[in-house]
């Protein structure tokens, strides 16, 4: 048994693990809008690494309560342009070290990760990005059926003679984490570098004097500030509706369903752009599935019929013995889609407004450098390396990012 | 214990039909109509299952699938074993076999058991704080080893349960009294009423409060001899969606209804008190002894201790005595009974009571309650009757909202959506008549709100003031096992420790608890959940709403969800042919297209290289019929497709065609095609195959737009189109067409109209993959004769897509999505030649001109490999890098080995400095190697 | 809802099948003395003569393109054909090679539940349903016959032999 | 699932439509900066709330107007394209 355990049978009262704010003071010098992963992440590292600690993380709800506590844990870096290898590369080597950096197990699990290829069409994008990936010293390759089999018995290669499994993207660091944890073990970091976090603390708009950010109003009363970090995914262009800025993100659900607990029988995360269908199985034993975006712009959680019947058939394509296996629950989040689905980073036309969104179904994965990159965007007023590409302008530019090629399905 | 009692007025067994089967590798015999559950406990089996966490023992608890005591493996004679089956609700059949889900070692002997003495090293979380770092993947093994329920088996069939659609004016969910009510005066206002109700049998629990069963009898009656209503029992609801669209699930089928109007009479569900040991097998609520007493004639033990709140308690004891079980006590949490405990003297009844622990047995039931006034009270059961929650999660899904009633101590609706209605107790309406009115009422307004019509405000809603839930049946012990989610394992202070830790609000406190996730959702534990967090933030439930409610209100199993498994897919014309020439088939675009044909003691690279040559030396026929084919007609048809293709097409002669490249509005190559003239006002043209359906809809949403005067027709599937391709499919053609085929009657890019084989046939002059070749266009029914009499002159090789795909790279020709990308513009694939900037308007035009001006990032280039290499066994395929100074510069798209030029030839996207012809270029083969090649110009052949 | 009779399934042969579209497609049909059915999505018998139960039929399909189904020597079909080919103006040939058939029998209804989401119940009698079947894009079409309620059914003959095993499927059960 | 009504074929289940996304005017392309084509091609009112937006009743192949609310789901009306100029200026 490990030792930290030990301690707990003689230990009565437990400390919070954050605070709790009585109230906000008139002033930060950088404000955080949105609690969820991104901006603790982001809070956590302008703390620790720019020295920067007066700071408020104004949540609209509760902690990690949006995409945070609703994606399906998927993280990986086996992405398709330079640009997105090297950033979530950079997002893998964080996570590993997160759990012991907190003190708190995130229950970061190096899983590997199969995209399935149904079709020579699939193979050639799979490989593309194994090329991609092998060339900035990501552990990707293209293996074949027989090798899909070997580490995953029970699927049926035939996938019901419909549309047979001719090889797959095998990409060996992909990993699950424990979702919510992750935003409770940034706030712990945040919070004990003197980061206030507060909690239904809705922003209501924003001050801004010759084209710069001066102060926040909130549900909770107005905060003066020069520096506004907007990291609030599906609710981004609420916020910058605020300061009148046009972006090209379009909010689209994202949903998702969980089935009972079962003995642990599926060890890597299984991915089929071409069924549209995802699957991992948690450490409680649930196998957590997901599927494509709903195709209409929509802002709200809610969740449909047909997603569910959609992703069953296709689960059963691949695993025709779960037929009697029984879904717990559905649920959804709101995904704001670029057009290059590729996130939108760093400086805007309001000085002093930094935006980190974009972040479409592959935010969590980015969660610690998101946070790390934009910290120091923030910190020092230009974009940190990795996310120059990202750029608001390149839109105007038409200079988009090619990762639409290997995102059919975005995990 | 439990055991059988003598027949029960109204019980659901058949006692004529006895059923064998096996729990735990011994033999039992149960009755047709019993659940597992209730078989096992009319055995006297106490112990059904073992926790999730603790591996404690458990028994029947709610027998309403409100808790996850129960959960089976279970294996019938139709099916293998299918894991996580609730025992409680899963009707019982013969030569089942039956194990409890979860234990190591059999459920007596689980070894799982001694889990439960780390407990103290084990507070809420504790996986959070432990087991990081080096050693965890190890530990995560073990972690996930004991965690999970039932097992999966890997050679389970996959059931195909067909679904059905089906439409109703009023759904009603729920067949207790008030549902029943409801249906009636529905039908009785002229509406088509669907009612459904989770058990086997409708009546509720009306039987059992206030009604006797003769009179449910009566009510079930008159509704099934009312011919507006349709009744399914055994069925649940198990979603409900937008637009009133509602997921129903019966044994084995799913329906989706769209219902005019639902109607809620979901009742409620019976929440336990909380104290120590309340888990222990005999320790069971009140409504649960109730089911098994009225429905399986099974008494809950020999001597039944009943803790109760309310009146339900003492109406449980009455019940318990008519059918003489001995009541040894009726314990009331309330200060005082009042009328309550009319009837029963003779029994103990004590007022003021606060239990202190369940005492487990030597066979780990429950042997005796204690209080703590210290004394104790021996009994085999204990039957919690103190307070009850709204069977509300369907109603929560459809978006009502719910406010905790302070005088009830319930949730009750206080704003339903339109269309939706509830009636009786989950409105907090527990008087049985009261309850009945209330479900006329309801079925009044339903019916109304389904023909479109309105109801006005009722004259009077039935008082629902009798208080009948206790506000904090929870009575928390220094030395814990007072569970408040028995799924979970959940105690009180797992719930004050996370309030402690910060997790003070009830999303985050049920995240970090893990409260109310297990596989009943919480139906028993939400409710005190919320209200120990409340304490302990000195805040009532009127401050708080409850946690989001999702569906599935009871889980689905994926079969029904996935139903039959449909798979809509093309064939061609002469798709009979194509498997007669023994074709290997792949899916393109939904089609079944041949990739090559089968040629014996060929291996494939053999099979696609002799076609190539065939066409290359004779003449190859190919299948296009999968090819987008669109006819536009009218006065605009030609200015119209001005503004959609790059090129220009009003000025294109009647009988010729041109290339036709379509961009998107960004001005990126979106599909290709040829496009045809056949008279003034007539266009045919094709697109991609993939790119059929979508570019055909999005030629009527752009002519929605602009409204110019033409009209389109889709005539993909209607005709097959073959290309004869070769340096001898002018004569062979000719053979069988009355079309002059001559160069000088018939030029490259010509289209003609005449017959081939005695059918009616359009014929483009194709490029594609020959300088020579013949797009014959024929009505799909005859595309059988036509496809023989070209197939069968003399030394014709039918070819596939593989065959295609290396014909038309010896032609330089790209593949649109294969040697393009999202991000290609026309230039840059090398296709400048087929855009007229200068047209007044065509879409994309006005980023294209973005792009000239900012010039290329990439082109398109042909390239092949040294002959040495290839000879060395270097291996190049599609999406291998071309490295330049260590960096990436461009990628293969298409790369082939020519039968043809006998070399490797292939199409690069490739940075612009690299495109000139003659520059050395290095590509890293998925080896790792590097391999040099050449750039060159294309086409690579250019006249055969 | 169902009796104990079963559905059945028929091929539509040998019936011949075009259509016409475009601005004056209407008045194309009346000019050959063909019935133009009154609103759009309806359809009628081909002819003032033929009978309600008619296997000779015209859908209007939307306002401006209709679709002819007919048996015998389908003249009217022929003289569609001839006078579209000639290029009458507004008026434009749409050649249609449909795989046809016809769903009949006391459960055609519940073989329709668990393929097509349309309730034809509430439904006039008169209507051409554009609709997905298992999805497939389909024009179906309830009429009465001596036979009862039967549904014609047509789509792209790409689609046929999926759409005519999976139908066969269910109405054997 | 939603139902959407079709001005042309009546009510139908969501499954039988697609959507191009919201109505919006292109700058003449020849008057425009770059910016104002480029914001054009990008930029999106997203922004919850009532939005025009195309819709297409895949199997008769038919365009229509929804005004949906993007927040709610909930479509306001449908009618026909020819409409949109006067419904747009109202």
């Amino acid at each position: 048994m490990p030792h930290r355990l030990l301690k707990f049978a003689f230990r009565s009262t437990v400390p919070r693990m954050f605070r709790e704010p009585e109230r906000l003071k008139d002033g930060y010098d950088v404000v955080i809008i949105g609690g969820g992963g991104h901006g603790l992440s982001a809070a956590y590292y302008l703390a620790r690494d720019h020295g920067i600690r007066d700071i408020a993380v104004l949540e609209k709800g509760y902690l990690g309560g949006g995409n945070t506590a609703r994606n399906t844990t998927i993280i990986r870096s086996n992405y398709l342009t330079p640009e997105g290898v090297k950033f979530y590369d950079a997002s893998l080597a964080l996570w590993a070290g997160l759990s012991e950096e907190f003190d708190f197990n995130l229950f970061y699990s190096q899983r590997g990760h199969f995209t399935l290829a149904h079709s020579d069409a699939d193979l050639r994008t799979a490989r593309w990005r194994a090329e991609v990936n092998k060339h900035f010293g990501v552990r990707s390759e293209v293996v074949d059926a027989a090798f899909v089999k070997k580490r995953v018995p029970q699927i049926d290669l035939a996938c019901g003679g419909h549309s047979p499994i001719v090889g797959a993207l095998y990409h060996e660091p992909g990993a699950i984490a424990r979702h919510d944890a992750v935003a409770w073990g940034y706030a712990r970091g945040a919070d004990s570098n003197g980061v206030e976090i507060h909690q239904n603390t809705e922003v209501l708009g924003l001050d801004v004097r010759d084209g710069a950010v001066a102060g926040v109003r909130t549900s909770r009363g107005h905060i003066s500030t020069k520096r506004v970090l907007c990291a609030v995914a599906g609710s981004t262009p609420r916020i910058l509706k605020l300061i009148d800025l046009d972006s090209p993100l379009v909010i689209h659900p994202l949903q998702a369903m969980v089935s009972e607990p079962l003995k642990p029988w599926l060890d890597p995360i299984i991915v089929s752009s071409s069924l549209h269908a995802y699957v991992s199985q948690s450490a409680r034993g649930e196998l957590v599935m997901g599927a494509s975006l709903d195709p209409q712009e929509l802002h709200s959680t809610r969740s449909t019929l047909d997603f569910a019947e959609g992703l069953a058939a296709h689960m059963l394509d691949l695993f025709p013995f779960l037929s009697e296996v029984k879904v717990n629950r559905q649920w959804a989040g709101m995904a704001d889609m670029t057009p290059d689905f590729a996130p939108i980073m760093g400086l805007t036309p309001c000085e002093g407004f930094f935006l980190d969104a974009g972040w479409g179904t592959w935010g969590f994965k980015a969660t610690p450098i998101s946070g790390k990159t934009m910290a120091q965007t923030v910190a020092t007023g230009t974009p940190h390396p990795l996310i120059t590409s990202f750029s608001l302008e390149r839109f105007a530019r038409l200079e988009l990012t090619g990762e639409k090629g290997a995102a059919s399905v975005g995990h | 214990m439990m055991y059988r009692l003598p027949p029960v007025a109204g019980e659901w067994i058949d006692r004529s039909r006895p059923l064998a089967f096996e729990f735990e590798g011994r033999s039992f015999q149960g009755f047709a109509g019993d659940t597992v559950s209730s078989a096992l406990a009319a055995a006297g089996e106490m112990t059904l299952g073992r926790s999730f966490k603790y591996h404690r023992p458990r028994g029947i608890f709610s027998f309403a699938n409100h808790d996850a005591n129960n959960l089976f493996q279970v294996a019938s004679l139709s099916s293998g074993w299918v894991p996580n089956v609730r025992g409680d609700v899963t009707p019982l059949a013969a030569g089942m076999r039956v194990a409890a889900v979860n234990t190591i070692g059999g459920l007596a002997r689980d070894r799982g058991r001694f889990i439960e003495w780390l407990a103290p090293f084990l507070p809420v979380g504790f996986y959070y704080k432990a087991f990081h770092g080096r050693n965890f993947p190890r530990w995560e093994q073990r972690i996930r080893a004991i965690s999970g329920l039932g097992r999966i088996a890997a050679d389970a069939p996959r059931e195909r349960t067909p679904k059905r659609y089906a439409f109703c004016d009023v759904l009603v969910i729920g067949a207790g009294s008030s549902g029943l009510a409801t249906a009636l005066s529905a039908a009785d206002a002229g509406a088509r009423v669907l009612l459904v109700d989770e058990n086997a049998h409708a009546g509720g629990c009306a039987s059992w409060t206030g009604s006797t069963a003769s009179e449910v009898g009566a009510l079930i009656r008159r509704v099934a001899d009312n011919p507006n209503i349709e009744l399914l029992t055994g069925t649940y609801a198990a979603g409900v969606y937008a637009d009133r669209w509602v997921a129903l699930v019966e044994p084995s089928r799913m329906t989706k209804v769209r219902a005019g109007a639902v109607v809620f009479a979901t009742g409620v569900i019976e929440q336990p008190a909380v104290f120590r040991n309340n888990d222990l097998p005999g320790v069971l609520l009140g409504s649960a002894a109730q089911r098994l007493l009225r429905r399986h004639a099974i008494a809950p033990g020999k001597r039944v201790a009943i803790l109760t709140a309310n009146r339900e308690g003492h109406e449980l004891a009455r019940d318990l005595r008519a059918h003489r079980v001995e009541v040894a006590a009726v314990l009331d949490l309330r200060a005082g009974f009042g009328g309550d405990a009319q009837g029963l003297d003779g029994v103990r009844c004590v007022a003021g009571v606060v239990p202190e622990a369940a005492i487990a047995g030597s066979n780990g039931a429950v042997c005796a309650l204690r209080l703590r006034s210290a004394e104790t009270i021996k009994c085999d059961a204990v039957l919690m009757s103190v307070g009850f929650a709204p069977a509300s999660g369907l109603l929560s899904q459809a978006g009502a909202v719910l406010q905790y009633d302070m005088a009830l101590q319930q949730h009750v609706p206080v704003k339903l959506p339109p269309g939706f209605f509830a009636a009786g107790r989950v409105s907090g309406i527990y008087d049985c008549a009261a309850r009945r009115q209330d479900g006329r009422d309801a079925g009044a307004e339903a019916a109304a709100y389904a023909r479109g019509g309105h109801l006005g405000p009722r004259a009077s809603r039935p008082e629902s003031t009798r208080q009948v839930s206790h506000p904090y049946p929870v009575f928390p012990h220094a030395s814990a096992r007072d569970f408040v989610d028995l799924d979970e394992d959940i105690q009180v202070k797992d719930l004050l420790g996370s309030a402690q830790e910060g997790f003070d609000s009830t999303e985050l406190m049920k995240r970090f608890s893990t409260l109310g996730m297990g596989p009943s959702q919480g139906k028993h534990a939400n409710l005190h959940g919320a209200r120990i967090l409340m304490r302990s933030r000195d805040a009532t439930l009127a401050d708080t709403a409850l946690t989001t409610q999702r569906p599935f209100y009871h889980p689905v199993p994926l079969k029904h969800l996935a139903g039959r498994g449909f798979h809509p897919h093309r064939h061609s014309g002469v798709h009979d042919r194509h498997v007669a020439l023994d074709a290997n088939f792949m899916t393109v675009g939904g089609w079944q297209r041949p990739e090559y044909y089968h040629a014996s003691g060929r291996s494939r690279t053999e099979c696609i290289a002799a076609e190539v040559r065939a066409v290359r030396e004779h003449a190859g026929l190919i299948d296009v019929s999968t090819l987008g084919k669109i006819e536009i007609f009218g006065p605009d048809a030609g200015a119209f497709l001005d503004r959609i293709y790059t090129g220009s097409f009003s000025d294109l002669r009647a009988g010729m065609t041109r290339y036709g490249l379509l961009l998107d509005e960004g001005g990126i190559v979106r599909d290709d095609g040829v496009i045809a003239r056949l008279a003034d006002q007539h266009f045919y043209f094709t697109t991609t195959t993939s790119g059929a359906a979508n570019v055909y809809r999005e030629l009527l949403l752009w002519n929605a737009r602009w409204r110019m005067d033409c009209a389109f027709v889709n005539a993909t599937g209607q005709r097959a189109a073959f290309n004869l391709a070769g340096p001898k499919s002018r004569e062979l053609l000719q053979a069988i067409t009355d079309i002059d085929l001559s160069e000088k009657a018939f030029p490259f890019l010509g289209v003609r109209e005449g017959r081939v084989a005695g059918v009616e046939a359009r014929v483009l002059r194709a490029g594609f993959v020959s300088s020579l070749g013949f797009e014959v266009h024929v009505p799909y029914r005859s595309a059988g004769p036509v496809w023989d009499a070209l197939a069968n002159a003399s030394g014709v090789r039918a070819f596939g897509v593989e065959a295609q795909r290396v014909l038309r790279l010896e032609k330089g020709h790209a593949i649109v999505a294969q040697d393009t990308d999202n991000l290609t513009n026309p230039f840059e694939a090398g296709m400048g030649w087929a855009v007229r900037m200068q047209k007044p308007f065509f879409v994309g035009q006005r980023s294209l001109r973005i792009h000239v001006r900012r010039g290329v990032r990439q082109k398109l280039i042909g390239f092949e490999l040294a002959p040495e290499q290839v000879a060395s066994g270097a291996a190049i395929r599609e999406s291998n890098l071309l490295i330049h100074l260590g960096e990436i510069a461009g990628r293969v798209t298409s790369v082939a080995q020519s039968p043809t030029l006998g070399r490797t030839i292939g199409l690069a996207m490739a940075a612009p400095h690299l495109a000139p012809p003659g520059t050395p270029i290095v590509i890293r083969g998925s080896d790792g190697r590097l391999v040099s090649a050449r750039v060159v110009r294309t086409p690579f052949l250019e006249a055969e | 809802m169902s009796t104990g009779e079963k559905a059945w399934l028929r091929l539509a042969e040998p019936l011949r099948r075009f259509g016409v579209k475009g601005p004056r497609a209407a008045a194309l049909l009346e000019q050959l003395a063909l019935t133009v059915p009154a609103t759009p999505n309806g359809w009628s018998p081909l002819r003032a003569s033929d009978r309600d139960d008619s296997s000779n039929v015209v859908g209007r399909l939307g306002s401006t393109e209709f679709f002819v189904e007919e048996g015998g020597d389908a003249s009217g079909i022929a003289a569609l054909e001839k006078l579209t080919r000639e290029g009458s103006a507004g008026a434009y040939p749409v050649l249609r090679e449909d795989f046809a058939v016809v769903l009949g029998g006391a459960r055609a209804a519940d073989v329709l539940a668990q393929v097509c989401n349309v309730n034809f119940a509430v439904l006039p009698p008169r209507v051409v349903v554009m609709t997905l079947m298992i999805g497939v894009s389909v024009l179906a079409m309830p009429q009465e016959t001596a036979e009862g309620r039967i549904y014609r059914i047509w789509c792209d003959p790409s689609f046929g032999p999926y759409l005519q095993s999976e139908l066969e499927q269910m109405v054997n059960q | 699932m939603k139902i959407i009504h079709c001005p042309l074929n009546g009510p139908r289940p969501l499954l039988e439509f697609v959507s191009a996304g919201e109505v919006r005017n292109a700058p003449d392309p020849d008057a425009c900066s770059d910016a104002e084509w480029t914001a054009y091609l990008f930029n999106r009112a997203s922004v919850p709330g009532v939005k025009r937006e195309w819709w297409c009743h895949t199997p008769s192949g038919y365009w229509f107007i929804a005004e949906r609310d993007t927040a709610s789901d909930e479509i306001l009306a449908t009618y026909d394209a020819a409409e949109l100029p006067a419904r747009a200026g109202a």
